[in-house]
């Protein structure tokens, strides 16, 4: 983990729902998919937020805005700077050779880039399905570093891509394909069916959670996966399925 | 030669070995009992808990420094005195000692947790009379023998368990600690946070929301060591040296300076905890073979021998 | 845009740029003053000269550590009050401002000294009023806010050239800083080094002869950083910013805080004090373009904007 | 410079009047000839040596008892610690091809042997003069690791080698060969007498001094060679002979 000065070099809507936010840091940053950074919008909020791509000294995050914190990211300008906690989190790494399907509920999509990218390095397929309402919620996939990836898209009112949420797709495409690793990121509900319903045969079913991450550095305890004795910010995002289908059900929202 | 015994007797507790965590890693639920008892510790030292529940600081709340060191403003994050009961149990079915820190901002406020932890089986309070950016519940009290005597006096007055004072550095703490001893400390863990700020040059802004916020890690430890030297050549008490211990070296200093046993608070950060325990652990037993000593016990305190 | 302004007026001094080194850094011979020259400072701060030569500690006075600070405990060596007119001699001959560090056990000590740096023509007196480890020369006086006004009150009556006040880390600080101002100080240096220790721990013994010594460097950063915004928020007075400034970065903090200059100590050793003032200014240049602020002077204070 | 514990492997008495003491540390040191040491011997003093020999992990010094604190690194036993700030000063690193030619007096044959494997591995040529009062005070070569370097013996009695001091000797190989530096190190008599009286057409003229070193860090000032604005510990502790003549002059030690 370094604290680094990071330089705004893009804050643009990239769609109804989502933002991108790309930087420059001094030095060179390395980062495994599912890892995240603490964010302090300077003065106003820091908030953990995954790492969609990173290359080299470029740094790159979708987000969603829903407080104080998020609100004023998306309003710093060119040239801004932001200073950052990076890389946090233990990451999930799949073997090379493995097969991966991803799981994306709306902003669920931001670890993807970054997973892909991993992929391509270690040679791992990686099937994507992104869930969302509607298709104005989408972004292009070359604003968000996932050209040329297998991107299925499922909007809840049919108008892109397979009609139904990105469980129900990722269900369908299951039953085709085998695959070593399954991993959902998104709403909490999407999470709770999915460790549910999903069919667990042949998978490792895993999902990226969000928990209260204060510190990000495994010391104020409040990101303590209940009732688990797992603290996210060290241990997490990534958990599997059984380990916190508890924490899933115990949390109501 | 056999290995060196590294039990230690502090406060009357009787610890495996020398270390444990220092009050603020962790430690305000349940949970986090199980995952330092994964830790290796000798014995758990709960988050500060006041009597009322409090929501802390907004975020930025803790952040690594240049100097190697970290700057919090946590503020006394925890969920007041109902939460005692719950980490109380949780220790006992782990079987591992737990010490609850209190926090408040009167006599009251002590004894209120102070009982509520003995009824639950804690096996010590510690009083955190040092924290050095939360207004009203800190190094004020610590700042002043007589508070400081007088608060200790009532927490001991209600209790059997034993009491041990957490104080910070201050003009007076040699002071602050004789009061405390006087007023029926079993031991003092010596130091808190040292009061210091960070500003973000290019935004002009201090780093943590509080503006203020205490000064933890590797800076710290020659002042921790100094002030542990200080009040052990003074009084010779049960001291639990706490400021920066990292490696196997810094617990060693804070021993020979007299500290009995040692707290661990930023090292074990980041994911590091069960590493830094077990290397500081194992670097002492080396050390004590090479000094030839058959105890921890055997090195509190050799730095005073002339 | 053209280049910021570095000139800074502190203490009614009006210096080229705002560093200078911290007192201790060499500044007891006249030949330092010319090696001190030579590394570019905008002022030269003498060692804290005493009315009576001082022998000084024995070795090892200065230790390195392994928190990337320094302890030391000199122990006030200085050739007394009659070294004061070749310091100031040199430093005439060389055209660079000179501010003689006095250091004394009471309030005619400090006069004595200070009426001699005036009459050999040094451009200000610091009165030392904070040395951590040399038992009657130091923070005692400034521990106590009323010490201090006696002490600056009696040095300010009798000296036309400013008198400037350093003062260390204490639980009084901001009340000595008032007192200081009250009593005619011209301006405060904010921090001196703190009391600490160190012990190796293989022969089990402390580090420095004198057993304490004052902690330098980057670890006490944030601790100065912290005086130097309490102070300045209650006061706004000329502050001069003084520990662990190594980088520019650590330089434009303690001006966010308060400091109107800053003075450099421990990061000067080893040779690199050129190489370190060069650095801190093209720093501080880059940084005042980057924030769009004409002069250091805009950028004194600035954290406290809300 | 680092501040390193060293465990001493050999201390011995070398001759009548030096003594060597042999050290092993934990990690590998580097150091130019004539770079020192500050030594604390724990609890009685900390003071300069130059580094004798130094060869990875292994570093060695020659010295002789002079007060309280060379007694008592002569006092110490093999597994002794000690602790040492090193290496300290600029050295002196001749450029590749040249010929040098060390006049030590006495205890300043410490250098010699750093600076003898210095000259191999840059390809220098080395000649050692080595002058003493009698031959009891010389070590064996190998004793002091200067096996194979071209060393000539002055006695003052005539004991051993050329009788005389080792200025004379000097003096005299000087009138043979041509040599680029000249560097002197010994009492504070010889070498004021070195810069007085030997004849400086062809090569530069140097001397290694001693000042009170007491932090070795370019702090305290006390290493301070007046009335030069030069601090030995940092600039030295070589100097040209037309620099330090007034400092020679000055002090009557
Ligand atoms: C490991 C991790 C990775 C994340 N990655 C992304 C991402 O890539 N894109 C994205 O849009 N969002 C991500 N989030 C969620 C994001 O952190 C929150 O949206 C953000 O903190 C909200 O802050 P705010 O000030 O805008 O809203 P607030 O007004 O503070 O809160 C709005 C909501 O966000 C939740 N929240 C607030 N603070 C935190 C916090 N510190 N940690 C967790 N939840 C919080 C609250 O429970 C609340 O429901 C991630 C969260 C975690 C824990
Ligand atoms: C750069 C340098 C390299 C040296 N290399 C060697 C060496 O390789 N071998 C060797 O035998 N000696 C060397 N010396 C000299 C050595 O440092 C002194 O002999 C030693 O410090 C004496 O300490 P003491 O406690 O035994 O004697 P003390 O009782 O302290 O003093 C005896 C004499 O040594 C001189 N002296 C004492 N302390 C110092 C000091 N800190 N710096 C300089 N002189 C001092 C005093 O002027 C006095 O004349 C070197 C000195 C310097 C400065
Ligand atoms: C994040 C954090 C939170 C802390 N919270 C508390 C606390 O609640 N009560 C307390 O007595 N000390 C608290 N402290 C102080 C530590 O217990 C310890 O005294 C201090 O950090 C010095 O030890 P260290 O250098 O090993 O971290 C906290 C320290 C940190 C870093
Ligand atoms: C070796 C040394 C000697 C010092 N001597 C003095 C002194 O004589 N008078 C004084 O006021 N401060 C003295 N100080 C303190 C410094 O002036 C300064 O306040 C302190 O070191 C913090 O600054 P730094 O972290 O940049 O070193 C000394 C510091 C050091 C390291
Ligand atoms: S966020 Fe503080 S411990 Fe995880
Ligand atoms: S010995 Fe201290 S400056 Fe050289």
């Amino acid at each position: 983990m370094k604290l680094v000065e990071a330089e705004a070099l893009r804050i643009e809507k990239a769609s109804k729902t989502l933002w991108v936010a790309e930087f420059s840091v001094a030095e060179k940053l390395r980062g495994l998919p599912f890892e995240f950074a603490m964010i302090w919008v300077k003065g106003v909020d820091e908030i953990p937020l995954s790492i969609a791509w990173l290359d080299k000294q470029i740094v790159g995050f979708i987000f969603k805005i829903r407080g104080e914190g998020t609100r004023a990211l998306s309003s710093i300008k060119r040239g801004d700077r932001v200073l950052m906690k990076i890389p946090l989190g233990k990451g999930f790494a799949p073997p090379s050779g493995t097969k991966i399907l991803l799981v994306a509920g709306g902003v669920g999509i931001a670890p993807a880039p970054l997973l892909a990218k991993y992929c391509r390095e270690v040679g791992c397929t990686l099937t994507i399905v992104w869930g969302v309402k509607s298709s104005d919620e989408l972004c292009s996939p070359s604003s968000i570093w996932l050209d040329g990836v297998d991107l299925e898209v499922a909007t809840e009112d049919g108008s892109q891509g397979f009609r139904g949420t990105a469980l129900d797709l990722a269900m369908r495409i299951a039953r085709d394909g085998v695959f070593d690793y399954v991993v959902a990121v998104g709403p909490r509900a999407m999470l709770r069916a999915f460790c549910r319903e999903f069919p667990r045969d042949k998978c490792e079913k895993l999902v990226a959670l969000e928990t209260m991450v204060k510190c990000g550095m495994g010391m104020c305890g409040s990101c303590i996966v209940k009732p688990l004795p797992k603290l996210l910010c060290i241990d997490g995002p990534v958990f599997s399925c059984s380990e916190v289908m508890r924490h899933l059900e115990l949390s109501n929202s | 030669m056999s290995s060196p015994i590294l039990r230690v007797d502090v406060a009357s507790l009787i610890l495996t070995h020398p270390i444990m965590n220092a009050s603020g890693i962790l430690g305000s639920e349940p949970e986090h009992i199980d995952v330092m008892a994964s830790w290796g510790l000798a014995a758990i030292v709960s988050k500060t808990i006041t009597p009322e529940p409090r929501e802390g600081n907004a975020p930025p709340i803790i952040m690594p420094l240049r100097n190697g060191g970290f700057i919090n403003a946590v503020g006394l994050a925890n969920r007041g005195k109902k939460s005692v009961k719950e980490l109380c149990n949780r220790a006992k079915k782990l079987g591992i000692p737990l010490i609850i820190s209190i926090g408040g901002s009167s006599s009251k406020d002590f004894v209120d947790v102070a009982e509520e932890a003995e009824r639950c089986g804690a096996n010590a309070v510690e009083l955190n009379l040092s924290c050095p950016h939360t207004p009203g519940y800190g190094i004020e009290i610590g700042f002043d023998p007589s508070t400081v005597f007088r608060v200790v006096k009532d927490v001991v007055g209600v209790l059997t368990i034993p009491v041990i004072v957490k104080l910070g550095l201050s003009d007076r703490v040699v002071e602050s600690a004789g009061k405390a001893l006087e007023a029926g400390a079993k031991a003092l863990t010596l130091i808190n946070t040292i009061r210091a700020m960070a500003i973000d040059v290019h935004s002009a802004r201090p780093l943590l929301s509080n503006i203020f916020g205490g000064l933890s890690g590797p800076p710290i430890h020659p002042i921790a060591v100094r002030v542990v030297y200080e009040v052990y050549k003074e009084y010779q008490p049960d001291i639990i040296g706490c400021g920066g211990i990292t490696t196997w070296e810094d617990a060693a200093e804070i021993i020979l300076a007299g500290a009995k046993a040692v707290q661990i608070g930023s090292a074990l950060a980041l994911g590091r905890a069960r590493f830094v325990v077990q290397g500081v652990l194992r670097g002492l037993v080396r050390w004590l073979k090479e000094l030839g000593l058959r105890s921890v016990a055997e090195a509190v305190g050799l730095a005073h021998r002339r």
